[in-house]
């Protein structure tokens, strides 16, 4: 009877759901990037934590060390994100994989950007962590017992905006259409004498132009440190793992269930239970579900 | 005759290292650091090389045989010795347990599973008591067999006499039917599969096989500085590890050893204080993995068959692409 | 076991992915020296028939039996049992050179089970290479007739690639061998290599399976022929009483609509 | 193509060919006329946040020795390496300063490179100080002959603790801590000392994105006040921001990092850290404090803002000087011995009268509890000052 009573007090605590959205939302745009390269260029981008920090981390320093607006340093943030996702395409993805080697030398390479990127970003800008300086945020408020941060709405709005573009994006534009065409087959769609290179080029911009929004609009919680990248990469790549890939959606419903451990395992079992918890979550989920809630189709 | 050219050229490095690092205790400590990578380095190379399995555990098995030997000596009063003969077959079962729950995954998956795992693991060894928790374990006697207690240098020399030998069994390994049928198993599953090798079973025992040769790193780590804890073999080793035979050559085990050694030259020997090891070693990974796919060994082996050669193979590459 | 009694049989075996029935209650026999051939339309079942056959797949119904012995298990164990097969879509190692490819099936046949697996790997250090491995291969590479054993497998052709996986299976000295349409992009040479090994296992009372879309190069090789259909048999029995039925008239000149699924 | 190939091989080559000339020169530079000091400071690592400002410290510091005319009349040489708190490297860094002649070091690196090391140092027979380290195990025994800190025992912190949570009526006391296996070893001894108010231990993940789950389960408990205890910035900040947000009203209190990270402040939320209650090593009413700060700012400028980083590097220095020049020798052991003499070295952090001893069986310098400061933070999120709640005592 008292364990029920902790449990409901547990699930039935605002502020938890809460957090539960905000997390929730920074992992499904983490994993909706992860989404676009997997889409564009049938590839995890492990560099997508890393992305997302430069742009966070570069935009902080903009503010805080050379006094530009909030909203220039978000564009600088955005765009240097940008650039950094098409030339780790053209730059190192595209020869390694040119070559046919299967996905792990690719995989090596990417790992390597991250810890290049990480490591750049420590050189030129330092290695200490840096306030958050996201180009919007709200005023504080209460909903009853609650308290909803600054970043909360933002966070909330990005992410219905941009699920919602990439949906259109992907599924009502000719590009898109054919981007997933290219996703799901490169062969056919090579032999088709579809564009191939620009789609993919295409798919890592927006990969980037996501993880960038993320991480610049999540900073405003915590700050953002070069130490964030790898642990940013797996949360990503977890959410769409656990959402699955066959939906652009799919991210959105991982972010949750990732959030949802990352908010419920420790204040029913604490902290330090979190890092098993996680081992073996994503052991359970990959041995009976490793296609994800939502699975691509079966082809026949 | 050239199958044999890496073998003699690495015994050659790896002996040149030995008279280089002479009495100097620094010198030794490099070597030592650099064979603690090169050993964990050629464990990756059996899953990851070999069978085409990305498992980012390495950094747990090290660590399984440091604390096999700190523990052995420090709680069971064993010699360090002892705990390097348990180490590996400990590790192994760890990586095969570890393997058989994971069976179904591959790629990308199995890298995230096996990387949370390596962190689960890394916060296990500090809240356990045997372990020492956080402090680990410091103050471990020094190397001796029964009475003899070997100065630095020749634990050196042991070392390197071990890491050589494996290099040069895996080598052979390598080229045996047994090493066909693994390097078959990583292009075309299905193949071996249906000629009779059950592809789990085989990754399995190339998971049990590097694991064991990278507690063989751990364990060497310990027993030369004397002590460990759990952040001795952090998530970084892991990295380093995959990163290490791509430096060098995939083409070959030496090409673990030698990526070892580059690696170790670059974060420790190089004096840069202001830049960091880990960048010019990710920066390194990257141009080698851009323009020299085969590492510096293969670069080398092209080189040395002349630049004829080299251009014909470039030529045909780019006629290719 | 007396000689009437078949090789490989299996019956009823079925497999359907979601809705779609890829083969539905397939029955069949093969005796010892003897050359089943398997002919059909695309998309007829013939690769999942194989596939069922070698454990590639996992029938949803139906039994196996093997010289006496019921078939199960993961292609593993089936190929340890004696099947040896090869692929519509060549499976090389392409890394690897011409012999080593060659010699994978009589490689793979020493590392069966795990106790073999760590024998080899103790073996493999110990003794890298035994002179009689290579003159197997040169045997592998002649009895179907391809040279230059060092070449990397990616330098060779389509054709040359199927001789390959021809001489690989037969490196695993299989009782029963499953042919998937290795004439496909095969020149004379390669047709002619492929025909031999055909022979030779007849002769030495193996059995064959042969599955191909070459309609006159299977009725010229086989001992009987399997018209597949949609999944079911549509006919069987001799090339020459196949080639005059009416199915086949159907199937392939048909009457019938051809509902061409891939 | 083929010739950018080829120069980039060249390249590659010409890196690799260092690793035998590049590092021929490792012998014994010590002949006599020079006291070389090593320095392991982690300036691109995790610990790059700390270490920077105090491996900074510290050269400023033997630069100053040497315009005032060295140890003994020797001057100072300082020879540096980068471990990037990396434990597998650490050893090898500390190898290579003592090749190049280290008579002591002075370690600004994690703790968990430094427990590596522990044996290795134990045989090197060299004096290791660790000055802003605040993790105590490091100088625990075993193999902690040559080891020391500048720091307080978290009994001590406990002692300042209790008074300050007396002086608030304070009987019930969450403590939330990251559940970092270092961390929470370290704050074992502080929970055991604190058993002046009833407690209630909150773990929360080191790398955790969302404190909220930890922070509710503090809000069901209802307690007085609040302690963070933690040495990670991040985690700290992250809680602080939860704290203020859903416990607004409850004092906070924090552990010794915060307040010297001025760069943490900034990544606070506006306002969040008003009123926390936090531990720091300097006040500007020790007038040693004053004068250090004032040389630092020489070369450091007017923004300068002195905290306890700059002021235990600083005293490490002048700790090792005067154990020189007492015992008249760099060697190893004698200078060890010599370092286990020092008492009563007046500090130029904590209150004034806050003194600095060592012993045999005295690793962690400080003399009392006086050595802490505690200090509050105001509503731009800046220490506005020393905490007018509870100010500890040179004399208790």
């Amino acid at each position: 009877m008292v364990g029920l009573r902790a449990g409901l007090r547990g699930m039935t605590n605002p502020q938890l759901w809460i957090a539960v959205v905000e997390n929730g939302c920074f992992f499904a745009l983490l994993g909706l990037a992860f989404y676009f390269n997997l889409t564009g260029a049938g590839f995890f981008n492990f560099g997508i934590g890393a992305i997302a920090m430069a742009a966070a981390f570069t935009g902080s320093w903009l503010v805080t060390e050379h006094g530009l607006s909030r909203p220039l340093a978000g564009v600088v943030g955005v765009l240097g994100a940008i650039a950094i996702a098409v030339v780790m395409e053209l730059a190192v993805v595209r020869p390694v994989q040119a070559r046919g080697e299967g996905e792990l030398s690719a995989l090596v390479a990417v790992g390597a950007s991250l810890f290049t990127i990480i490591q750049l970003s420590g050189l030129f800008l330092g290695h200490e962590a840096r306030s958050g300086q996201p180009f919007w945020s709200t005023a504080p408020f209460s909903v009853g017992s609650a308290r909803v941060g600054s970043t909360v709405v933002p966070i909330v709005v990005i992410t219905a905006a941009l699920f919602t573009l990439s949906y259109l994006a992907l599924q009502r534009t000719r590009l898109g259409r054919l981007t997933r065409a290219i996703g799901n087959d490169t062969d056919a769609a090579r032999v088709l004498g579809l564009p191939i290179n620009t789609a993919r080029l295409l798919s890592f911009a927006a990969a980037g132009l996501i993880a960038a929004l993320a991480g610049i609009t999540f900073a405003g919680r915590s700050g953002v440190s070069p130490d964030n990248a790898l642990h940013w990469t797996i949360t990503g790549f977890l959410a769409l793992v656990i959402g699955g890939t066959g939906t652009v959606w799919a991210p959105l419903l991982g972010g949750a269930l990732l959030a949802l451990a990352n908010v419920f395992i420790p204040f029913y079992f604490g902290g330090d239970v979190l890092a098993y918890g996680l081992v073996v979550v994503a052991m359970l989920f990959f041995a009976f579900r490793p296609e994800g809630v939502f699975a691509p189709r079966v082809r026949v | 005759m050239s199958a044999r050219l890496p073998n003699v050229a690495g015994v050659l490095g790896l002996v040149l290292l030995v008279v280089w690092a002479g009495s100097d205790l620094y010198r030794s400590s490099l070597l030592v650091t650099m064979l603690t990578y090169a050993l964990v380095a050629l464990g990756m190379y059996v899953p990851f090389v070999l069978a085409g399995s990305l498992s980012l555990s390495y950094s747990a098995y090290a660590a399984t045989g440091a604390y096999a030997v700190a523990i052995g000596t420090a709680h069971a009063g064993w010699p360090l010795w002892l705990g390097m003969l348990v180490a590996p077959p400990v590790a192994a079962i760890i990586a095969v347990v570890l393997g058989a729950a994971t069976m179904r995954l591959s790629g990308f998956y199995l890298g995230a599973v096996t990387l949370l795992f390596a962190e689960a693991f890394i916060q296990l060894l500090g809240n356990l008591g045997v372990t020492g928790g956080p402090s680990g374990i410091v103050g471990l006697p020094l190397l001796s067999f029964g009475g003899w207690e070997p100065s630095p240098q020749q634990t050196v020399l042991m070392a390197v006499v071990l890491t050589g030998v494996l290099a040069l069994a895996l080598d052979r390994l390598r080229r045996s039917p047994w090493g066909v049928v693994i390097r078959a198993s990583r292009e075309v599953p299905i193949a071996v599969d249906t000629a009779g090798v059950s592809v789990s079973v085989l990754n399995l025992v190339a998971l049990g096989a590097g694991a064991a040769i990278a507690s063989l790193g751990g364990a060497l780590f310990t027993t030369y500085v004397g002590a460990v804890n759990p952040e001795t073999f952090s998530v970084n080793v892991i990295f380093l590890a995959v990163f290490m035979p791509l430096i060098g050559g995939i083409g070959n085990p030496w090409g673990a050893v030698l990526g070892a050694a580059i690696v170790v030259h670059l974060t420790l020997n190089v004096d840069s204080l202001a830049s960091s090891g880990t960048l010019l070693v990710s920066l390194s990974v990257l141009v080698i993995l851009v323009l020299f796919p085969r590492g510096v060994l293969g670069f080398a082996g092209t080189a040395a068959r002349g630049g004829t050669t080299l251009l014909t193979t470039v030529t045909k590459r780019g006629a290719r692409t | 076991m007396t000689t009437a009694d078949p090789l490989l049989s299996g019956s009823g075996l079925s497999k359907s992915y979601g809705g779609v029935h890829a083969v539905s209650d397939v029955s069949f026999t093969l005796h010892a020296g003897e050359v089943l051939g398997l002919i059909g339309p695309n998309g007829a079942g013939k690769t999942t028939l194989v596939d069922l056959v070698t454990g590639a797949q996992d029938a949803d119904t139906g039994e196996l039996v093997l010289t006496g012995s019921p078939l199960r298990g993961g292609a593993a164990h089936r190929a340890a049992q004696g099947l040896a097969r090869t692929f519509q879509h060549p499976q090389l190692a392409l890394d690897l050179s011409v012999a080593d490819n060659l010699l994978l099936g009589a490689y793979a046949a020493r590392h069966r089970g795990l106790g073999r697996l760590l024998a080899g790997l103790v073996r493999g250090i110990l003794r890298p290479h035994a002179p009689a491995d290579r003159a197997l291969a040169e045997r592998l590479a002649t009895s179907v007739g391809i040279s230059g054993l060092d070449r990397h497998a990616r330098d060779l052709t389509l054709g040359e690639q199927r001789l390959v996986e021809v001489g690989r299976a037969l490196g695993a000295e299989p009782c029963v061998l499953l042919l998937d349409e290795p004439f496909a992009g095969a020149d004379a040479h390669g047709v002619a290599g492929t025909t031999r090994v055909i022979e030779v296992l007849r002769g030495a009372g193996h059995g064959v399976i042969l599955v191909d879309h070459n309609v006159d190069l299977v009725t010229t090789l086989a001992d009987r022929v399997m018209l597949m259909e949609r999944g079911r048999v549509a006919f069987e029995g001799s090339p020459a009483d196949c080639l005059a039925s009416p199915e086949m008239q159907r199937v392939y000149f048909g009457t019938a609509p051809e509902e061409v699924a891939s | 193509m083929t010739r950018f190939r080829a120069t980039i091989a060249g390249l590659l080559t010409l890196t690799v060919g260092t690793a035998l000339t590049g590092c021929g020169s490792s012998g014994d530079d010590d002949n006599g006329d020079t006291v070389v000091i090593g320095l392991v400071c982690d300036t691109t690592g995790p610990g790059a946040g700390y270490a920077t400002p105090a491996c900074t410290a510290t050269k400023e510091t033997i630069d100053q020795v040497n315009a005032d005319g060295g140890i003994d009349g020797k001057k100072v040489k300082v020879v540096q390496g980068n471990d990037e708190s990396d434990p597998t490297k650490t050893p090898t860094v500390i190898q290579k300063l003592v090749s190049q002649g280290a008579d002591a070091l002075l370690m600004l690196t994690s703790s968990a490179g430094v427990l590596q090391a522990k044996s290795l140092i134990e045989r090197t027979k060299i004096p290791v100080f660790m000055p802003v380290a605040a993790n105590p195990q490091v100088t625990e025994p075993p193999s902690n002959t040559y080891l020391y800190q500048l720091g307080t025992p978290t009994s001590d912190w406990a002692t300042v603790y209790c008074a300050a949570f007396d002086s608030l009526g304070a009987k019930k006391v969450a403590f939330l801590q990251d559940s970092s296996p270092s961390q929470v070893q370290f704050n074992k001894g502080l929970i055991d000392s604190l058993d002046c108010v009833d407690l209630d231990v909150v773990n929360g993940a080191i790398d955790a994105t969302d404190l909220s789950a930890e922070v509710a389960k503090i809000k069901n408990a209802g307690p007085d006040a609040v302690l963070v205890a933690t040495q990670n910035a991040n985690f700290d900040v992250l809680a602080q921001n939860t704290l203020h947000q859903q416990l607004p009203g409850v004092p906070r209190f924090t552990e010794l990092l915060l307040s010297s990270l001025p760069s943490a402040w900034a990544q606070a939320q506006p306002g969040a850290l008003e009123g926390l209650v936090g531990l720091a090593g300097t006040t500007d009413t020790n007038t040693r404090t004053v004068e250090v700060a004032q040389f630092f700012a020489e070369t450091e400028g007017a923004d300068f803002r002195v905290n306890n980083f700059w002021t235990q590097s600083y005293d490490a220095v002048q700790i090792l000087k005067q154990a020189i020049e007492e015992s008249g020798t760099t060697d190893g052991e004698k200078l060890n011995a010599a370092i286990q003499e020092v008492t009563g070295f007046v500090a130029s952090s904590g209150y004034p009268g806050f003194t600095l001893s060592f012993g045999d069986d005295k690793h962690l310098g400080a003399d009392g509890i006086c050595g802490l400061v505690l200090v509050e933070w105001d509503k731009d999120n800046q220490v506005a000052g020393p905490w007018s709640g509870y100010e500890p005592d040179c004399a208790a």
